[in-house]
């Protein structure tokens, strides 16, 4: 069964907006996938949709099985799928980073020993040291207060998390550092990961699977790596594949492969290519 | 509890202005106003539609908004918490701009005693001691819905809106209703609020700045 | 022919009140009039405290300890009052939202226009020449608040350019927004910079939009400017900005490491045109 | 997808997108708030102040509002009621004075009980100064007619910066209670005494958002120029754009003398020669006779 299954989902804001029009996908275990399209293309309404957060006004998304618009299902839900907001000045309200962490289980009901082992894992995995529990998270800098974002929702050891704009202000080192984190935990603690982003070069280098949406439906889903060679559909949602892969696309009359992803792939590319051609040219030179 | 160690030195109260400090009042003093303009809109009109009585604001935490502006922005606060009422009452229509207009006193009691009470008798927001506790309880909620109440119930008989006999029922009601919202609401934002805003530039320590 | 130096830094250090230790230590910087200067570094650099400085914000209304001086159009900052500052300097924030206090888009581009002292008569076509710019002319009605986050941007950059600064700081303008939205704020900026009358300065982590606009790149690091120079000549040494922890344009980087590689000599391109062009003639012109 | 849009989102409600009011100058249409809001203080007689109710009604319905917006105030009007009736029922003050009757098989007095109909009906007719204005002004309407009648520039800036600030926090509410949902809180199974403690949750983060806004947004004042007396660089007046956009026309002079003369009208009468009490009204007679007293 998957992880994810979102089923003809539609949603509708109140003031009449149409955010989704029947969005249909699965997203398995394992899986690091990242959202991608335009302002108002959908992509956070369908993630807050597939945490729970928003009741579809149509179609329905199952998480492990459980339909996540039902009543009484939060506290399942919350052990399955965890979503970290893009402000973390919207989610942290406690005194102390321990207990700002350990909210999710307390709320989870479970007893102290338990929570204790619970919080000093997330804080490590986060990257968040011991020596800050007692700090308030109001005052330490923003990349820090992300990071006790995650952990907190990481205390409740979601199978998938969903990771709105994680790179959204930061600088390259920050940028690494979190998506750095996020891949380790898909590689190696076997998280499903989702990110919502603008950034292409991120969404390259991490991602496994892209899903571009736009006004509020699938525009494309497959191999991050096949959906950038889209690039006539992606302009539709106004995404441009990054910079390498744009280089390389306008290169392929000269045989350079139209689906490199990063600088280092195309590099080797066209290492490749001048090799093929400096066989070729020295035969022509010759003639 | 608040048994970790501060950096402040015991017996410095946060009202004291430190050798070399310069206060003055700024932008950012008339914005947090603004601001809390906003948040006391919020809170007032989601209180009154939660339990809509109308004009009779038996489940109001707005009191508790207009204490804490006092206390922490001072004169900036207890203008906010004279006005908001204003705009709050008129758009969960629970009293028409004439019955606002004459709770203005109570408004600026219900703000302007927290707010004097701390200064003067030099009690920590943060709600470190039994004699802070005591300050904000007796002044800051009991006696500031007391004198809320009392003119409040007499701006509603003088509208005609309840009977003469009814007053003192309604007054206890009122003090009641008003108090226990604050103390439960008051007290967890002085708690958990207050390290924020005392270390912020937004924080009044005399009246003005 | 003298050049009027729009900004000068000189031995520049600043503290925050709370702070333990200097933002900015000994900052020296001169821009040119009229010139377009990026700028660039880690976050916590000192970047955004450095325009702040330049703006006035630093010492007007942020306490600290001050030592040296910033001086605009031959101004010390220090001693000019906000008003004066707004019609030299407009500043943009990243963060459009924060920004806003209106209640509708004209409204908050009148603002400023009102503050600085703008006759009546004159602000309905600064309006129009702002929002026109900008391309938010249909939107003056709707609350700044109601519209994309591209558009928001877009607005915040009218209301600021409605003043006709002289200088005009864009921290992180493109940071909160799409790629759309990124692409028409790099748009106004090559407008604005082919008018040629303002000087206009760049803080930015994307340095593949900007770079090619640019005339100088500074580089802050640690509370210092480490580097400034011409952008072709300030990616020349890749190992220089990666250790800075900047990331150049990705066209640039192929071609230095391609250069490493013995297989291209020529000059680093900044954009995809000039990288379009050197891979031809890399790979269709028979290399060298 | 562009539907034809009836009705705008304000701050503080919706208002439509064509009225006839909008040809009315702001300041008039403020006096239009105030006159319903005070006439009725001078007017004990519930017919007219039931009047005043049904010309509201009708100008809601002439200003092209669509009256299912105003559902929102019936829980209001109705506990309201209740509450003084019940007030009136319980309290009725000294009975030896009062004339008792009986219905469905209760006591009840009948002075109170009137008493209790006239504010009423006096309140409600308020109450619908208030809900005609916010139904068709926006607030930069609001803004423009402080400014037409001088409230200072700084006033009606910190005016319409809480109002706008109102409205991020309406926003930020709405995020901070997604961002609690997300961490296993269940509001749907959760005691009194929880909801409560949820005030700490959303009143923190509510905080800490407020409080870094207070700062981004005095730089971004001081950016722009805005000094704490709001005066313009230049010294002298401070322009006012947005206020000379809108010109008093004949028709807002006569709006305003008429309600002005009403007003006048009223207030003299009730002082000068004591009309409008209650004791001339027949629906008052019409009640006692309902009541057999």
């Amino acid at each position: 069964m998957a992880l994810i299954e979102v089923e003809d989902l539609r949603f509708q804001y109140p003031d009449g907006t149409l955010a989704l029009d029947g969005v249909s996908l699965t997203i398995e275990r394992g899986e690091f996938v990242a959202l991608i399209g335009q302002n108002g293309s959908g992509k956070t309404t369908l993630s807050k949709c597939i945490c729970g957060l928003l009741r579809p006004t149509g179609g329905r998304v199952l998480v492990d099985g459980i339909d996540v618009a039902k009543r009484g299902v939060k506290r399942e839900l919350v052990r399955r799928i965890g979503y970290v907001f893009q402000n973390p000045d919207h989610q942290l309200f406690n005194s102390e980073v321990y207990d700002e962490i350990g909210y999710g289980p307390k709320n989870l009901g479970l007893p102290e020993r338990e929570r204790d082992a619970l919080i000093r894992e997330a804080a490590a995995v986060a990257g968040v040291h011991e020596s800050l529990f007692h700090e308030h998270p109001f005052f330490l800098p923003k990349g820090l207060r992300q990071r006790v974002a995650i952990a907190a929702t990481l205390a409740m050891r979601p199978q998938a998390i969903v990771v709105d704009e994680p790179t959204t202000g930061q600088d390259l080192r920050q940028s690494l550092e979190v998506m750095d984190f996020l891949s380790e935990l898909w590689r190696r603690q076997g998280h499903t990961i989702v990110i919502v982003t603008h950034e292409m070069p991120i969404v390259a280098a991490y991602a496994q699977r892209t899903i571009a949406l736009c006004q509020g439906r699938v525009l494309i889903d497959g191999p991050t790596r096949e959906v950038f060679t889209h690039a006539d559909l992606l302009a539709q949602t106004y995404v441009k594949p990054p910079q390498a892969t744009r280089l390389a696309q306008t290169w392929t009359a000269l045989g350079v492969r139209p689906d490199v992803l990063t600088v280092e792939e195309l590099v080797a590319e066209l290492e490749r290519v001048l090799a093929e051609r400096r066989g070729v040219g020295t035969r022509r030179a010759g003639s | 509890m608040a048994t970790a160690p501060e950096s402040a030195a015991v017996g410095v109260s946060v009202w004291e202005v430190e050798p070399g400090e310069r206060r003055k009042p700024g932008i950012v003093h008339v914005v947090m106003m603004a601001l809390f303009i906003g948040i006391g809109i919020v809170v007032g009109t989601l209180g009154s539609l939660a339990i809509p009585i109308g004009f009779v604001s038996l489940f109001w935490p707005g009191q508790a908004v207009q204490a804490l502006g006092g206390i922490w922005f001072g004169a900036w606060g207890v203008i906010a918490g004279m006005f908001f009422p204003f705009i709050s009452n008129a758009l969960s229509g629970s009293a028409p701009i004439p019955v606002s207009a004459a709770y203005l006193p109570a408004n600026f009691l219900q703000g302007f005693l927290a707010a004097a009470g701390f200064r003067w008798l030099k009690a920590d927001p943060r709600l470190r001691t039994w004699r802070d506790w005591a300050v904000w309880v007796v002044i800051g909620v009991l006696l500031a819905n007391f004198l809320g109440a009392f003119w409040g119930t007499y701006v509603l008989t003088w509208f005609g809106l309840i009977t003469e006999a009814a007053r003192p029922t309604a007054l206890f009601g009122w003090f009641i209703g008003n108090s226990v919202p604050s103390l439960i609401f008051g007290s967890i934002l002085l708690k958990y609020v207050s390290p924020m805003i005392l270390r912020s530039k937004t924080f009044v320590k005399g009246w003005l700045a | 022919m003298t050049v009027r130096w729009a900004v000068e830094v000189e031995d520049f250090s600043w503290r925050y009140q709370q702070a333990r230790e200097f933002a900015l230590r000994d900052v020296h910087l001169k821009i040119p009039e009229g010139s377009f200067t990026l700028v660039v570094g880690p976050n916590e650099s000192g970047k955004t405290t450095l325009m702040l400085a330049i703006k006035g914000l630093i010492p007007h209304s942020l306490p600290g300890t001050l030592r040296g001086t910033v001086r605009v159009f031959g101004q010390p900052v220090e001693h000019t009052s906000a008003p004066v500052l707004a019609k030299r300097v407009g500043y943009v924030f990243g963060d459009p939202e924060a920004q806003f206090t209106a209640l509708t888009v004209e409204e908050e581009i009148l603002f400023g226009l009102e503050n600085i002292g703008v006759p009546e008569e004159e602000i309905g076509e600064r309006i129009r020449w702002a929002s026109e710019l900008t391309m938010v002319a249909d939107l003056l009605d709707k609350p700044p608040y109601d519209i994309s986050g591209g558009q928001k941007q877009r607005v915040a950059i009218a209301s600021v350019l409605a003043m006709r600064p002289d200088i005009l700081i864009l921290d992180e303008p493109t940071s909160m927004i799409d790629p759309l939205g990124k692409d028409q704020v790099v748009q106004i900026c090559a407008e604005l910079k082919a008018t040629g009358s303002m000087t206009i300065i760049v803080v930015e982590h994307n340095v593949e939009a900007f770079a090619h606009l640019a005339d100088q790149v500074v580089l802050v690091y640690r509370g210092q400017v480490v580097r400034v120079a011409p952008p072709q000549e300030f990616f020349e040494d890749l190992a220089f900005v990666a250790q800075h922890e900047v990331s150049p344009p990705q066209v640039t980087t192929l071609f230095a490491l391609l250069r490493e590689r013995g297989l291209y000599n020529g000059a680093l391109p900044l954009t995809d045109e000039e990288g379009i062009a050197a891979g031809w003639q890399l790979l269709a012109g028979e290399g060298r | 997808m562009p539907k034809a849009e009836i009705a705008k989102k304000t701050l503080l409600g919706v208002v439509p997108v064509d009225s006839p009011f909008y040809r009315f100058h702001p300041a008039t249409r403020l006096m239009l708030l105030v006159f319903l809001s005070v006439t009725p203080l001078f007017v004990d007689l519930p017919e007219i102040n039931l009047a005043l109710i049904a010309v509201a009604l009708f100008l809601l319905r002439w200003g092209k509002v669509q009256l299912g917006q105003i559902k929102r105030y019936l829980p209001l009007l109705f506990t309201v009621a209740l509450f003084m009736f019940t007030v009136a029922y319980l309290a009725p003050g000294d009975r030896a004075m009062l004339t008792p009757f009986k219905l469905l098989g209760l006591t009840f007095y009948l002075e109170p009980i009137w008493w209790a109909f006239v504010s009423y009906c006096r309140l409600i007719a308020m109450l619908f100064g208030a809900i005609l204005y916010f139904s068709t002004n926006r607030e930069r309407d609001l803004l423009v007619a402080l400014r037409t009648i001088r409230l200072p520039f700084a006033a009606s800036y910190v005016l319409a910066l809480s109002l706008r600030s109102a409205g991020m926090f309406m926003e930020d509410f709405a995020t901070i209670r997604e961002a609690q949902q997300a961490r296993g809180l269940d509001l749907e199974s959760m005691s009194i005494a929880d909801k409560v403690k949820l005030y700490t949750m959303y009143a923190v983060p509510l905080f800490a958002v407020a409080l870094r806004r207070a700062d981004e947004i005095s730089n971004a004042l001081f950016a722009r120029g805005y000094t704490l007396s709001a005066r313009p660089a230049t010294g002298g007046k401070r322009s006012d754009y947005l206020r000379k956009q809108y010109r008093l026309l004949a028709r807002d002079w006569v709006a305003i003398a008429a309600m002005g003369l009403v007003f006048g009208a009223v207030v003299a009468l009730r002082i000068g020669w004591g009309a409008f009490t209650d004791d001339a009204s027949l629906l008052k007679a019409l009640f006692r006779w309902g009541v057999g007293v």
